[in-house]
């Protein structure tokens, strides 16, 4: 969906934009589409009996990911929901560990504790990985407090969705944030549903929704996530203000899920979107699709690289899903593991008195 | 005469008929209405009952249930869901200080007539914040009332007595038993209401009282079988159905009755539910105990996501069976 | 204080306040006399140790709580925080059972359960007197839901400090009003602080606090508080579109408290707040004696009647403590009823299983 | 040598000489800077440590408290004033899922080096939703760690002990404690850290044992004195200090040698620390047992405002010498 507020300037002429290199380029269409076939992978074996729980595809809403966080230096930190796969490969975590985790493996980035929703890459400046709406909103706000206290030129970048904004704890966050100077940057991943319930059914608002943070003397702005060059150019903005004036954005980025809310979801096609609504955005809003065209004019891109980068990315996932299968599960032993910090290191902290009361 | 419904069903069709027998019962929650609900639960009530008194709310617990709370001080009477009972940590405030307290407060002025529903358990592969257990957490408030049914016929009276109380119940349901099936009377027999405050024997037995409530209730009978066949042992199966009000009778009549007891409670063992059955029979029946009261509890730690490894953390038949193996 | 954002229009001549006979005129006067000679009456005892826990006086404030309430009929109903002694006497509650319940005793309005924070009169459509910051906004949402679930023409007046606005529940409640269409009026005692904090301490806002509300795409304003004429002709509107239109509104009330944020803050005067400013306030913004200067020019009141009224506040608020000293304190037994409306009317459920815990 | 201190002096001596020991070590929360705390607890430090190591908060419990969550995975180590416990119900989703399970749900990856503390207790005139009792409810989550120090010396040694720990640390402490003076070791003597998981021998008895945990200690020693001094009872009193990590060596050892125990805890009955306190004693000190475990708890009804009455729904002293009484 393309938001009224959001304009067509040319943002791959945006400085950001230019500085890329065309072998930067390509890197970020793959990071696309690796995660898409990442996704496409999982979903094939969710079917098939090999993961627990929920699976919240990110398909449909790559550029998001993959642009902010293309944008990030050793010192810019991301949190995120529980549509987390997007955002766990754009920071660089391996597709094994990401599916082993899904598979509840050992070999999963969390050690197969956190599952699908859960993933962690702190090594990557990565915090997860959320699953309660609106959690992770404070901590990111206590990231980008922390990159300020310790005096890094940094920011944390939180994302959460459309739903979310109408948790509590959000507005809290924006209140703080604004006050105390945070240099945190929300971005908002409007994909115009929460769960089976349109933005207009879940949220009053004027304008947009990111001119909520009016509200808190807080800069807004609505980019159309579509378009990985806006994605970079307008979001590189806010991570600018908020690593050198320590100033908090709150930003909207219109995007789309091809799925539905998690796999359980039925509804989705037919249900409470039509199948034209969906068929629109992957003919004309689909953000690899358009990426691919912006690239295939600049000549960076050809028809056969594409599709190179697409069977390599497929590989590598069926190679991550044989990886995962194959690693070992945790053990009931496990299950006692990583609750406290002192008794995984056996600390004489950890020694004195019962931490635990297994009968 | 009674027909088989699952437990999903016995819910929707308790909830259909206190809606048709009130016009002040709302049901609201996240996606309750036009989606049928996350769980099904609700499925079709919005379509027969229209926006008015099934309400899809945003993904704002503490607004609606608040919400909720101020409606029934002036007589309606909301069923709220919360899609997982999880949830209850972003509504804690709600849940806690206003509906347990404002009748006090007030010295009796202000009702609360509302019910708080949805799944209270661990075991489907969602990780620890989305697998509280809080069914120990709630009853500790003195102006709660909790109840965690078992069967499909327990689910359709227990919350048809919720929504009638006067005080705010709180029904712990569990995603894992929605499926279930089990007889359920005819509502051309009469109204069936299960009071709160009623356990249920559903297994009579000689040699060892499992006493349990909600999910455990269904391990605690498979492994009495288990115990029965292969070692010899008679278990009774007490499921508590409430937790409070709590039948306090029961749990000691079967204690009296057989001297051995363990308790099955999917909560972690710090606390929970059976620490105060424990407490309770320890004070009230000290004499009749031939044994120390055993637990079997989820494994003291976050509910851990790994499907390969999760129905380890919980109460299972085995675990149980391996416990009450440990009088011997 | 005065915001930028009032203005001096003649609120004397709007409808609503022509419609008031000098009678009326005269026992709105009054009941700001009372509030404040309750109070003061209030401190005096609690200072000689006849109360627990905190005093929140309201001393400054009263024209908020009169004037507002003075605009409700039957099916309107009001709900604030701690802070609610005036709101109290506004309603017509007597100063007896108020000053009963502050001392603790069985007459009290809560039966000495609930102190001086929880004050409750549902037969006056009074629905409290809450303590936990914030607590009462979404409880007031519900109210008003309620009324016009009924179908009840009427409002819900929701009152919360500045500091309180920083509460998620708060912005959960707006939405949920705007997108529902709830007769909910919220009302904002801005007395510029919450505790030793002053407003630019707390919060982050464009403007005004009352504007947070556009976020929402609800309407506000900002009143005087000191006119008891402009907070009842500003506070009508936002009622008759609640009523009328099922629409809500915030407001945002500038105002002042003489006192400290309870008796125990001893760094109100001199500490967080110059002496000066508090002086300011009392000679050019005392709502009693800005009312009491527009009703001698209105020809409604003389000196002698003032002081008439006041004396009669004063003997009123004297017998009201006396009654509360020789009034019964609870038993033991009290502790243990008003817990369940089942077992306190010792209906069938409250027989089944323990409801109770005591050993 | 050691100095009279007061619970609320040495807390704060607790805090400044962390905040001396370690950079990282922030203080926040409403009015805790320039207004010097709501109770006085950190009275001085702003004015000593300035604005970036002392951080007022707006009045966002839920934002603040998961803000320092946040900081405390990059290393920042937050010291987070609740004005009162019972506040814990707008922030119990950064209490109970982010700090309890996020190192969980990452396998190890994240650590939480948290503190939040404040008056954790009734008695003070301020109504049910102020005065909640919340040490059990918390220890009830495997991830977390409680502590409720009773005298000068606890506090400061707890508090110091919860900074360095690298876990998620819920400091209870108690506004009528925070004017009680006791024997607080001098900083020359060295470093005074009480470890967590220690409970300790407040008094040495035969016939009875009192196990309690902050400001229900003080009434135990004071029921001793009186037992012992009018009846020739002799009662030991065990402080558990800590309620997680819990000294269940300490627990089981006293019972061994009174074989008689009585439970004070300030918590409603339903759970509390003291029905899990119960529940682990009749588990390994069965036979230990010359009858059962007795408790006072706070009546189970909301907090009551009434200052005539509001003691009496506490443990207190009278209480407690009554209950022992019980045992003839
Ligand atoms: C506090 C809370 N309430 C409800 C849920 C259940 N839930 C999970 S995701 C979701 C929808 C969120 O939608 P949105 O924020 O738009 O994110 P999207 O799924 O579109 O990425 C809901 C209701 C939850 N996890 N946490
Ligand atoms: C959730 C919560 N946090 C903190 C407090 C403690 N507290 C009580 S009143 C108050 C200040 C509120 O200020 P404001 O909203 O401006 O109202 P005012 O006192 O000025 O009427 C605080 C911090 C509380 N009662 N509840
Ligand atoms: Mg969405
Ligand atoms: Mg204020």
């Amino acid at each position: 969906m393309t938001s009224a507020c959001s304009s067509t300037l040319d943002f791959a002429g945006s400085p950001i934009n230019q500085a890329l290199t065309p072998e930067r380029k390509i890197e970020l269409y793959s990071q696309m589409v690796r995660i898409r076939q990442f996704e496409s992978t999982s979903l094939k074996y969710y079917q098939g009996g090999k993961m627990g729980g929920f699976l919240h595809l990110y398909i449909g809403q790559e550029a998001v990911a993959v642009g902010t966080i293309s944008l990030g230096g050793a010192d810019d930190h991301f949190i995120t929901a529980y549509r987390d796969h997007g955002h766990a490969l754009a920071v660089g975590m391996g597709m094994n560990e990401c599916m082993a985790e899904m598979y509840g493996k050992q070999t999963g980035c969390s050690k197969g504790k956190g599952g699908s929703m859960h993933f962690f890459a702190p090594d990557k400046n990565f915090w997860g990985g959320h699953g309660i709406v609106g959690g992770q909103t404070p901590l990111g706000l206590g990231l980008a407090y922390g990159l300020k206290y310790l005096g890094r030129e940094g920011c944390c970048l939180c994302y959460l969705g459309d739903g979310a904004i109408n948790q509590g704890a959000f507005h809290e966050s924006l209140n703080i944030a604004s006050l105390f100077g945070i240099p945190v940057v929300y971005v908002i991943e409007n994909n115009g549903y929460s769960m089976g319930t349109s933005q207009e059914r879940s949220s009053a608002y004027n304008g947009c929704l990111a001119q909520r943070a009016e509200a808190y003397a807080i800069e807004w702005d609505v980019i159309d996530g579509s378009n990985l060059y806006e994605v970079r150019a307008k979001t590189h903005i806010a991570m600018e203000r908020a690593r050198k004036e320590h100033k908090p954005t709150v930003l909207e980025i219109d995007t789309y899920r091809y799925y539905g809310h998690s796999v359980a979801d039925s509804k989705h096609k037919g249900g409470y979107r039509t199948p034209e609504e969906i068929e629109n955005y992957k003919q004309n809003h689909d953000p690899i699709a358009v990426f691919k065209r912006l690239l295939m004019a600049e000549g960076v891109l050809t028809d056969a690289l594409a599709d190179q980068i697409k069977a390599a990315a497929k590989t590598e996932a069926a190679a991550a899903a044989k990886f995962a299968d194959e690693s070992p599960t945790p053990t009931i032993a496990d299950i006692s593991t990583d609750v406290y910090w002192e008794s995984d290191h056996q600390t004489p902290a950890s020694k004195i008195g019962h931490h635990f009361f297994n009968d | 005469m009674s027909r088989i419904l699952t437990y999903r069903e016995a819910l929707r069709e308790g909830l259909d008929e206190e809606l048709a027998r009130d016009p002040n019962v709302v049901i609201m929650g996240e996606e309750v209405a036009q989606y049928n609900g996350a769980y099904k639960v609700t499925e079709g009530l919005w379509n027969k009952w229209g926006d008015k008194r099934i309400v899809d709310t945003p993904i704002s617990e503490a607004g609606f249930i608040g919400m909720g709370i101020g409606a029934s001080m002036l007589g309606i009477r909301p069923v709220m869901e919360l899609m997982f009972w999880s949830f209850h940590s972003v509504a804690f405030d709600q849940l806690v200080s206003n509906a347990a307290c404002v009748r006090y407060m007030s010295g009796g002025l202000c009702n609360c007539p509302i019910v708080v529903r949805g799944p209270a358990n661990g075991g489907t592969g969602v990780g620890a914040t989305h697998s509280h257990i809080p069914e120990g957490l709630f009853a500790a408030f003195p102006g709660l009332k909790v109840c965690a049914p078992a069967t499909p016929a327990d689910a359709k009276g227990l919350i048809k007595a919720a929504i009638r109380d006067n005080d705010p119940v709180y029904v712990m349901e569990n995603t894992l038993l929605y499926g279930n099936t089990g007889e359920v009377p005819d509502p051309a027999d009469g109204d069936f209401v299960i009071p709160l405050g009623l356990a249920d024997l559903k297994r009579e037995g000689a040699d060892v009282s499992l006493i349990a409530h909600g999910r455990s209730v269904i391990h605690a009978l498979a492994a009495a079988e288990t115990l029965q066949a292969e070692h010899g042992i008679n278990c009774e199966v007490l499921d508590l159905r409430s937790i409070r009000p709590l039948d306090v009778d029961a749990i000691l009549k079967t204690v009296k009755k057989t001297n051995r007891v363990v308790l099955v409670d999917e909560s972690k063992p710090f606390g929970g539910v059976s620490a105060m059955v424990a407490m309770l029979i320890q004070e009230h029946a000290f004499d009749d105990l031939d044994a120390p009261i055993k637990r079997v509890c989820s494994i003291d730690a976050p509910a851990i996501y790994s499907p390969h490894i999760e129905h380890e953390q919980l109460p299972n038949p085995r675990r149980i069976v391996d416990k009450v193996l440990t009088f011997a």
